[in-house]
């Protein structure tokens, strides 16, 4: 067996995490809407409901990637659209330095991401999904952050 | 270029005389543009139909009376079977031309020149015909 | 320096007599001719201890919490770095401005005693004087010359508020020590150029170093939470075990937590037993919001919303290109 | 966190949603791997669980195996929480001790393999389970409605909104800033597309809200301070010193004619017309006393004069009149504050410094028959009679550089059309021109409104703008392009009216902070939803009618008032109010009272008390944050703003939230 198709084997073996905060409003709804429009996105991706992205606190993040995540993202509505007015607008601003920082600590930027996906763009939220997954297919599995106690 | 002067009154006659032959109302027209877009003869024109009429509107009769375009209107009604507003742009074509072959001396064929027309083998003899009644008195 | 300290005492013992702060905060010296330690004193007699020399690193800014909480009025006396401090600290409302009497002293930077160490490696050096271009070491059986950037701490070379920015009475004249200002985030620059891999791999050899003795956290003027989310059993982070993760959870939150409020004082690197560059976390936080929301230096004033608790429709964000919509 | 598990008995049902679920899912696993989670006393599942048969079988279950909490493995929480909150709530369990399992649109729907879609199913039934162990019992609150609504604004919006809550039996207070209602509509000549007369279909409005034994207005006064929430707003009104006795006053006018300062230009009379220092702002205005100005007033400048006081027969002058602040508690609050028109200042071109070169606002006063000129038609610098007048539509609007508007000003071209169609209707012998970029006339009877203009009065529209006005001794040069046909055209006009674009008013962004809503780019007022929400601002209780919103015209005005007076009769209906019970609250022993959350809360909902805390037999004063759950509309982003976790939000805490993070990474 040559070392690549090693690699192939393992790559077939890992099955990666992905947690997804989503606000209620706009980015969950598009998700719904993904699973009305009947749109494909593996089922690695997990989400939890969260009333708006600003609620999505940094120790959430850092717990998902300590337990075994292997990617995090955080959906809010397009900056402007917030349901309570301007509370994306502080997810902006708070995960503009989270990820500078955690990237600076070294966590891949992709593997923690944050966008901006509408109660209309069921498309988009698939389409996220699947690019993280892929980014994150390519990085492996994260080690970086984990809990050694914590299963797997 | 030169500035148009807006000068309703200087052809007031001409336009009332439209007006009179046509009994059509240019200012029903909002300029869309459908009578032009749907004219088989804009390739011989200079001004284009919607163009006639804006000129109309804004009293700009010197221009209209000196252009190729009320010539080679064929009278086809497209323009007038089409109009959103219900204005019927051939008879004003008609009035216009009329108005100019009642000058007098203002001819458009003359029947002297029908002979040199009548070499061209594809010219229909009916046409030459008709446009002797129609361009001239 | 000699006469900064006449001032200090006596603006301290008068202040006192005359009863216009019930204590006064600043430093005397410590057992070492290199060591200058925050002092606290009521009585008028005390005021001959208090002293100003190259070794008073200490903020007392944050001191002022817990002492405002036993006396009415306190005079404190504060270098450039604790004016910021102060005004943080005014800008969390955990202390009033009408309460404290601010004795501002411009400072040219602190020495740095492991600096001197390593200089005069074998030698026990027993006194510093300033010379004309920096400072003249002494030990036992000579002198040495070395200029201020070899001494002072690191922090103070690049320090962007040398003087008081705020006070009720200044002592001396403002000084001018901003040469070297633009090296502030070159450390930060040199591990944003290292791949994730390096990066991780740099950080979790200095977290591993960590043993939680919440130093950092206790001398920071930016931490200053009656009761720490690492202690609140609700937050449900409060992982005390020693492994990897847990380190780099406490330090990753710490950072944040002073995000745009970090005054930038170094002290938690400075007193932290481990050696722990944590002011490499902060400078990190303070580049990015000057880089993306526009210069900010917290404790320059105490009105200026932090940039985490306020937003401007246009900002742009650091995670899609386009900058949200 | 582990031995409270053990505590629950909480009971899982899971959905087939016939095969939408059950062809992805093998139910009856997510069934058994349920059965085996902590907490779990029963599971089961059915074909259809939001069926009544389905929400019966829960009822059942929860009352046979004393269920104390619920999760349901079916569709998105965002179909049928509410009902299943509601059958749990029939069998006696709090309704916030549900939770939902998303196994349908995002899941089952969004995956082809039955193992990986299990897989899924159970870690997000076991999220659930995790989350819903957490739970607590929740509450709404109830707050009282004060039965009385607040106007901010007397112009027709204002004036309509008033009228329609007064009559449905609720009291009504209207703040208007100038002397006397009627803003802007009280100014028009004419209202298009009828042409009636404006003054004759307002100013009988205008004496019913005076008249309505419902109404109370506040003329001459402005809201200074607002704080509270829906239901229960107090604000402070400032009454401005009016120096006038409003009871006593007659409105016989010998103080307005006989009054020596006449140097003040007209408000009313957009400047073509001076007033006195006391003045009564137009011949209908409600209420009919007269107020002095203080910045004109001889007397209240020098000391001297006095002569209004002198020759006022009832005695009303009383000039020690001092700016009174009344405060009021309301239920709900409209805004009608109204709009403006931009300044001309920057557009040079249009040479509005020359007085025959006029806005469309004074160019209704001048047509109106009770206006300066007592409705005759003439040129402001030497009263003559025009011959060729010039409108320039869009002087301002859709102009995205710095000194217009981006925006379409709406109702200019209307009145533009109705401009000219007077002034030919009047005087045939006039010739009119109206330059515009497009003409937009959608509306009952507008755009053939308009085409009479064109078509009957034989008013020349011109497509194309004005590039420059030259005056040319008592000429107006105006050189302009018909794009049309492609020709720059000059015109010898003795008269430009220019239509400005609207503007928002310039205290809209005061009025905005004081009510905490927001505004667009623009400064209008934005509402909570601009298709399905059109009449709402994202403020619970604040309602929006008219130009304060955007550019309008009377009939979408008067709409739109309507709309919001009947969503304030509505709310003031109501007896009690039920707020979301999902909010904020303070753990006062961690909070240190930085007031971080304070500075980052949407709503203002979060203010601060003292408190005093016995710290081991020590008395300690400290101030600690303060949700008002009123206010909170529970969106949690103070809780990230709390550094030491002492904000928490009910129903996604932090160990809720963390213990589904826990869940699904097992």
């Amino acid at each position: 067996m040559s070392l690549d198709s090693n690699i192939a084997n393992k790559n077939e073996e890992f099955k990666p995490l992905i947690v997804a905060f989503c606000c209620n409003w706009c980015s969950y709804a598009g998700a719904d809407l993904a699973g009305t429009s009947r749109l494909k996105y593996p089922a690695n991706v997990k989400i939890i409901r969260v009333p708006c992205s600003c609620r999505v606190n940094l120790n959430f993040v850092l717990r998902a990637f300590q337990h075994g995540a292997d990617g995090v993202v955080i959906a809010g509505c397009h900056p402007g659209d917030c349901h309570y007015s301007t509370g994306n607008y502080h997810t902006r601003r708070r995960f503009s330095l989270i990820t500078n920082l955690t990237e600076y600590i070294g966590i891949e930027k992709e593997r923690f991401k944050v966008d901006w996906i509408s109660a209309a763009e069921g498309n988009k939220f698939a389409t996220v999904m699947n690019d993280i997954l892929e980014d994150v297919y390519k990085l492996g599995p994260n080690k970086k952050l984990r809990d050694a106690r914590w299963k797997i | 270029m030169k500035k148009m002067k807006i000068t309703p009154d200087k052809y007031e006659n001409e336009l009332l005389q439209i007006k009179k032959i046509s009994s059509e109302m240019v200012n029903d027209c909002m300029q869309c543009g459908k009578c032009t877009a749907g004219c088989p003869a804009t390739l011989e024109m200079d001004l284009l139909p919607h163009q006639i009429i804006r000129y109309l509107q804004l009293g700009q009769f010197h221009k209209v009376i000196e252009s190729k375009t009320i010539w080679s209107c064929a009278s086809c009604f497209t323009c007038a079977a089409r109009c959103p507003r219900g204005v019927d742009l051939a008879k004003l074509m008609e009035a216009i031309r009329l108005i100019s072959l009642r000058k007098k001396g203002n001819n458009r064929l003359n029947v002297e020149d029908v002979s040199q027309l009548m070499t061209d083998q594809k010219m229909p003899q009916q046409a030459i015909v008709s446009a002797l009644r129609k361009y001239s008195k | 320096m000699e006469n900064i300290t006449k001032k200090i005492r006596a603006i301290a013992k008068q202040a006192l007599i005359n009863k216009d702060v019930d204590k006064i905060l600043g430093w005397k010296k410590g057992d070492l001719w290199s060591e200058s330690y925050p002092a606290f004193i009521t009585k008028a007699e005390e005021a001959d201890t208090l002293i100003w020399d190259l070794f008073c690193i200490n903020n007392l800014s944050k001191f002022l919490i817990k002492e405002l909480q036993k006396h009415d009025k306190i005079g404190i006396f504060i270098k450039g770095c604790d004016s910021t401090s102060f005004n943080q600290l005014l800008k969390d409302h955990r202390i009033n401005r009408d309460d404290v009497v601010l004795y501002g002293i411009p400072c040219e930077g602190m020495v740095n005693p492991e600096k001197i160490k390593k200089i005069m490696l074998n030698d026990r050096v027993t006194g510093i004087k300033k010379s004309e271009n920096g400072f003249t070491l002494t030990s036992k059986n000579k002198t040495k010359d070395v200029s201020g950037e070899e001494i002072k701490y690191d922090k103070c070379i690049t320090c962007i508020s040398p003087n008081p920015v705020v006070y009720d009475e200044l002592l001396g004249d403002e000084v001018k020590n901003k040469e070297r200002e633009e090296e502030r985030f070159k450390g930060v620059e040199e591990i944003e150029a290292m791949t994730p891999d390096e990066r991780y791999e740099f950080w979790k050899g200095e977290f591993q170093r960590c043993i939680r003795c919440n130093a950092c956290r206790d001398i920071c003027p930016a931490c200053s939470c009656v009761k720490c989310v690492f202690e609140n059993q609700n937050a449900e982070i409060s992982g005390k075990a020693k492994t990897e993760d847990e380190d780099s959870f406490f330090h990753i939150v710490r950072a944040y937590h002073v995000a745009g409020r970090c005054v930038d004082c170094g002290e938690c690197a400075r007193v932290c037993p481990a050696g722990i560059p944590l002011d490499l976390l902060n400078r990190k936080i303070i580049k990015d919001i000057n880089e993306v929301y526009g210069e900010f230096n917290a404790g320059f004033d105490s009105i200026t919303p932090a940039p985490l608790v306020t937003f401007k429709l246009e900002d742009t964000d650091t995670f899609s290109k386009q900058g949200g919509k | 966190m582990q031995g409270g598990i053990k505590l629950r008995k909480i009971g899982v049902f899971v959905c087939w949603c016939g095969s939408n679920i059950a062809a992805t899912v093998d139910v009856e696993q997510v069934v058994q791997e349920a059965n085996k989670m902590s907490g779990v006393a029963y599971a089961a599942d059915y074909q259809y669980m939001c069926s009544e048969i389905g929400q019966n079988m829960m009822k059942d279950a929860i009352l046979k195996h004393n269920l104390d909490r619920v999760v349901i493995a079916a569709c998105s929480p965002r179909m049928h929480e509410g009902t299943f909150r509601r059958a749990a709530e029939e069998s006696g369990i709090n309704p916030y001790l549900v939770e939902i399992a998303n196994i349908r649109e995002q899941c089952s729907w969004v995956h082809k393999d039955k193992k990986a879609g299990t897989e899924k199913a159970i870690a997000l039934t076991r999220a659930a389970v995790a989350k819903v162990t957490l739970n607590t019992e929740l509450i709404p609150g109830e707050i009282d409605v004060v039965k009385k609504a607040l106007i901010i604004g007397g112009g027709i919006a204002g004036i309509q909104a008033a009228l329609d809550i007064a009559d449905a039996g609720y009291k009504v207070d209207i703040v208007e800033k100038t002397p006397s209602i009627g803003g802007r509509m009280a100014q028009l000549d004419k209202t298009f597309p009828t042409l009636d007369c404006s003054a004759c279909i307002l100013t009988p409005k205008m004496v019913d809200a005076a008249r309505h034994p419902n109404i109370t207005l506040h003329t001459y006064s402005e809201v200074e301070k607002i704080s509270g929430y829906v239901g229960n707003f107090n604000v402070s009104i400032k009454k401005k010193a009016r120096y006038v006795d409003m009871d006593k006053c007659t409105g016989c006018r010998i103080c307005t004619e006989k009054c020596p300062s006449k140097k003040a230009k007209s408000e009313f009379e957009e400047g073509l017309k001076n007033r006195g220092a006391v003045y009564i702002p137009f011949a209908q205005a409600v209420p009919n006393v007269p107020v002095i100005d203080t910045d004109e007033c001889i007397k209240l400048k020098t000391g001297k004069c006095g002569l209004c006081e002198k020759l006022c027969p009832s005695g009303a002058i009383d000039f020690n009149q001092k700016d009174e602040m009344i405060t009021e508690e309301y239920g709900a609050i409209v805004v009608a504050s109204g709009y403006d028109i931009i300044d001309l200042d920057k557009f040079g071109e249009y040479q509005y410094d020359h007085p025959d070169v006029i806005t469309s606002l004074e160019f209704e006063r001048i047509t109106n028959a009770a206006g300066p000129t007592n409705g005759k038609f003439v040129r402001p610098s030497d009263g003559e009679k025009p011959k060729k007048v010039v409108f320039v539509q869009c002087v301002g609007s859709r102009d995205k550089t710095e000194r217009g508007k981006s925006y379409c000003s709406k109702i200019c071209c209307m009145y533009t059309a109705k401009h000219s169609m007077l002034i030919k209707e009047k005087y045939p012998d006039i010739e009119a021109y109206v330059f515009y970029i497009d003409v937009r006339t959608p509306g009952k009877n507008f755009d053939e409104f308009q085409r009479r203009a064109v078509e009957k009065y034989g008013v020349q529209y011109i497509k194309g703008m004005v590039g420059k006005i030259f005056p040319e001794g008592k000429k107006l040069m105006v050189h302009g392009v018909d794009t049309m046909s492609g020709e720059t055209l000059v015109i010898d006009a003795d008269m430009v009216v220019l239509a400005a674009a609207t503007k928002a008013k310039s205290d809209a962004v005061d009025l905005k902070r004081k009510l905490n809503i927001s505004t667009d780019i623009n400064n209008f007022f934005t509402e909570a939803h601009p298709k399905l929400r059109p009449v709402e601002t994202a403020s619970a209780g604040i309602y929006l009618a008219g130009a304060c919103q955007g550019p309008k015209d009377i009939p979408e005005t008067v709409a739109q008032s309507s709309a919001a007076a009947a969503k304030v009769i509505g709310l003031l209906n109501k007896s009690k109010l039920v707020n979301n019970p999902c909010v904020s609250a303070v753990d006062e022993s961690l909070c240190s009272g930085c007031l971080a959350c304070t500075e980052m809360c949407p709503y203002d909902a979060i203010s601060f008390k003292n408190i005093e805390i016995d710290d081991h037999g020590q008395k300690i004063k400290k101030v600690v944050a303060d949700v008002n759950e009123a206010l909170c509309h529970g969106c949690g982003g103070c809780t990230v703003t709390c550094r030491p976790g002492a904000i928490d939000l009910k129903g996604f805490t932090n160990k809720q939230i963390l213990a589904e993070v826990d869940a699904i990474c097992r």
